[in-house]
């Protein structure tokens, strides 16, 4: 079986799978925002923006886009049915207060005890924050979504940061190119496998020691 | 009652001084006071400091990098110190890099609420954000309900340059989805707070009072925005 | 859709346990969520934590002097532990002067504060009222520029009991005029929160997201209040 | 000439005549509402009241009261035109942040040192906190109106309270039924005096040493 690297909406679907009825999500910048292209059937979800846009839809089609509605990308969208406008401090209130049941963040690396690293990069003086801290220490579960290497194929799981990190222990399940990982108080473990790899491949692309679990399943987005 | 209304931007910034403070709002290109920024760069004032979310955005429209790229800027305090993505270098980050301005990199949440409560009177707060990383570097830590956090201070300004949809003459403003973003706080936190609004000056009383997003009590000039290309309006940014 | 409609206020209050937190808003008479307060008093729970501005009002009508009344309550942080006016006693100060009741007292844009900090996952902040009183005793005290300020710390609750103008099903809110008060940010302090809602409840998409005073994700529970004698409504207080 | 107490309609003129064109004003329960009853001709002075009323008007005439809007006294008022309303912390932000011109509360006691005493009395365990706190620390100037003596004649202006104070050097002008009174470094200064009564009738029940100043005016609302 051939070894194709997982395809990114089939990443960001796996992630947004695990979206429940109700929940109140954010989407980071990148990556992250294609899980609001999966098809959540029944399921309302809500999407929030650090603008303090609380519904969001789909983006806006060219020659339609509203000049006064951009995502936390700055990219133009549509406002969801039953949508609610809030101000900065407001939106951030609703980040650090708890009452977001999840964000999707990319980042540069994530380590087994939780930390990850996306605001700056190695030998840059300056960093880019935005909310990725607030999102990081208020949401209920922190998702990432990220190549499993980098471009040079150095590993991005890690047994630490190398990077300045963007918050400390928070991280619950990172999907890669490679599976579906949760971050466990032992480590990463391997929960879903992408098709063709053996969990032997993905260790040997992994810095830190992953745990195999007996049910470990192919990867099913 | 007071007169509120400026018939030019120019003649609403002509007092900003040299050494300033200016609070900028704006997150993607809805809300930025992109002709107040035009005419501060016109009236020349320098050493400026600047509390804004970003420093600017590619392309070509009139925003704080404009501002930034004319040198007349001393410090600048902000929740991106490098654009998102390595290739978008933008005048900022050069002239960071060579240490020609200084910068304070504030997580963007802690930013929010730091000039709100520069406009509510609250002392210094408590937040988790950041505790781990190297903003937390050098500040208070105190543990609360078992739970890290640092202590950051109020931002204020002597000036806010705004945008707003709509405002009467009184100077209650609203604003249009996500424009309102950095706005009534900024309106909140500053001495004097300018505004461009889109729409014609209403009398008073044709904004429903609950529907009021900024109070008149934080706003002192208003400038209503002329159609282009005297006046500057978005365009669609299409990538 | 969560279905957040209830179709009774006993039905909406009836899982609220023994010792709980509760949050009531209400200035005066508007905001004042009534019905839902009555229901919690048929209910039954005891042992409760109240946080709220005052503890009732004179008169007849329902408000929380009644379930205080009821000698279920332990404990309530309020802004009033005495009537402004002496002559003007209600049960809370002889339970209170009994020792019966726990009271912790607070001025009121404090007590605000406080409630937002809970929503917003602020640990602690720094304000000057109360210093140089006996709200400062025992308290931390820091000088930030020149003034000297105190620590307080957050108010959460388990339930909060809203009452609104009008809602969407989905549990976007308006208020009106000063009905507003204390609701928006009780609603996002608390667990829980229900909402006693004075118009025919909304279909999405009916209230302008740009007028939305409490955004739906911070609503748990709605009940439709039914025209009187069912539902109870406010009628013109003439002293 | 007949000595009479000023009246305290005549007392809040007093106080009212002080605010000038744009002032935004919060008017404690009972004396002090009575300053908006003031002719203010062309100037415009917004009344702001704790429960997140910016602009509020007269009272409401009985049988058209509208039950959502009350001022801080619990009284029935009216929406002044290009009124705003926001929630209760967003209305003591703008009392904490300094965005009041000036606050009238009333008081049992005012010392020389502009410290003052509105909430609690003696022998009680209970307090009325209610917004006194945050108006006395927030606004930019603190005038208080009250009797100038107790009911038992106990004078109120004093060098020190002697009930639990409201909050510390504050008060900058109060108006008593004897005169109105500015807090000076150097104590109280006696800056206009009732019809009819001479200086050492109002010192005679001050609890504080009176400064008389050469241009002492009769008391003119």
């Amino acid at each position: 079986m051939e070894k194709t690297p997982l395809d990114r909406q089939v990443m960001c679907n796996r992630l947004a799978r695990e979206f429940q009825d109700g929940w109140v999500i954010n989407l980071g910048i990148g990556m992250p925002t294609l899980c609001s292209n999966y098809d959540f059937g029944d399921k309302q979800i809500i999407f929030h923006s650090e603008n303090g846009v609380i519904g969001y839809g789909p983006l806006a089609v060219e020659g339609e886009e509203d000049l006064h509605l951009v995502n936390a990308s700055s990219q133009y969208v549509t406002i969801a049915t039953g949508a609610a406008i809030v101000h900065h401090a407001d939106s951030f209130a609703i980040i650090r207060g708890g009452h977001l049941d999840a964000t999707v963040l990319g980042a540069y690396e994530v380590a087994e005890n939780g930390d990850f690293a996306n605001y700056k990069t190695a030998g840059r003086k300056g960093g880019g924050i935005g909310g990725a801290m607030d999102l990081a220490v208020g949401a209920k579960q922190v998702f990432i979504a990220m190549e499993h290497t980098t471009r040079e194929g150095e590993p991005r799981l890690l047994q630490r940061c190398n990077l300045p990190v963007t918050a400390v222990g928070v991280v619950t399940k990172v999907v890669t190119t490679l599976g579906l990982f949760e971050v466990t108080p032992q480590g990463f473990e391997l929960k879903e496998i992408a098709p063709g790899y053996t969990t032997e491949d993905v260790q040997a692309q992994t810095g830190a020691t992953l745990i195999i679990p007996d049910n470990l399943i192919e990867f099913n987005a | 009652m007071k007169n509120k209304v400026y018939s030019s931007f120019d003649e609403a910034v002509a007092d900003i001084p040299d050494g300033a403070t200016i609070m900028f709002p704006g997150f993607g290109p809805p809300g930025i006071p992109r002709n107040l920024i035009a005419a501060l760069i016109r009236q020349g004032a320098k050493d400026l400091i600047g509390i804004c979310n970003n420093h600017g955005a590619l392309g070509n429209l009139m925003d704080v990098g404009r501002l930034i790229e004319t040198e007349r800027v001393v410090k600048w305090v902000c929740a991106f110190t490098a654009a998102p993505h390595p290739s978008r270098k933008l005048a900022f980050e050069a002239l960071y890099e060579e240490g020609k301005i200084e910068a304070e990199l504030v997580p963007q949440g802690t930013l929010a609420e730091r000039i709100r409560a520069g406009g509510a009177g609250i002392g210094a707060f408590y937040t988790p954000t950041g505790v781990g990383t190297e903003v937390a570097e050098g500040k208070e830590h105190r543990e609360i309900d078992g739970r890290m956090h640092i202590l950051e201070y109020p931002l204020k300004a002597d000036y806010a340059l705004i945008r707003a949809r709509r405002a009467d003459k009184m100077g209650n403003l609203q604003y249009r989805l996500s424009q309102r973003n950095f706005n009534p706080l900024m309106a909140q936190a500053a001495t004097t707070t300018i505004v461009e609004v889109e729409e014609d000056i209403l009398e008073p009383g044709q904004i429903d009072p609950d529907q009021v997003h900024t109070p008149c009590i934080f706003v002192d000039r208003m400038v209503r925005i002329p159609p282009a290309p005297d006046g500057i309006w978005d365009t669609p940014i299409r990538t």
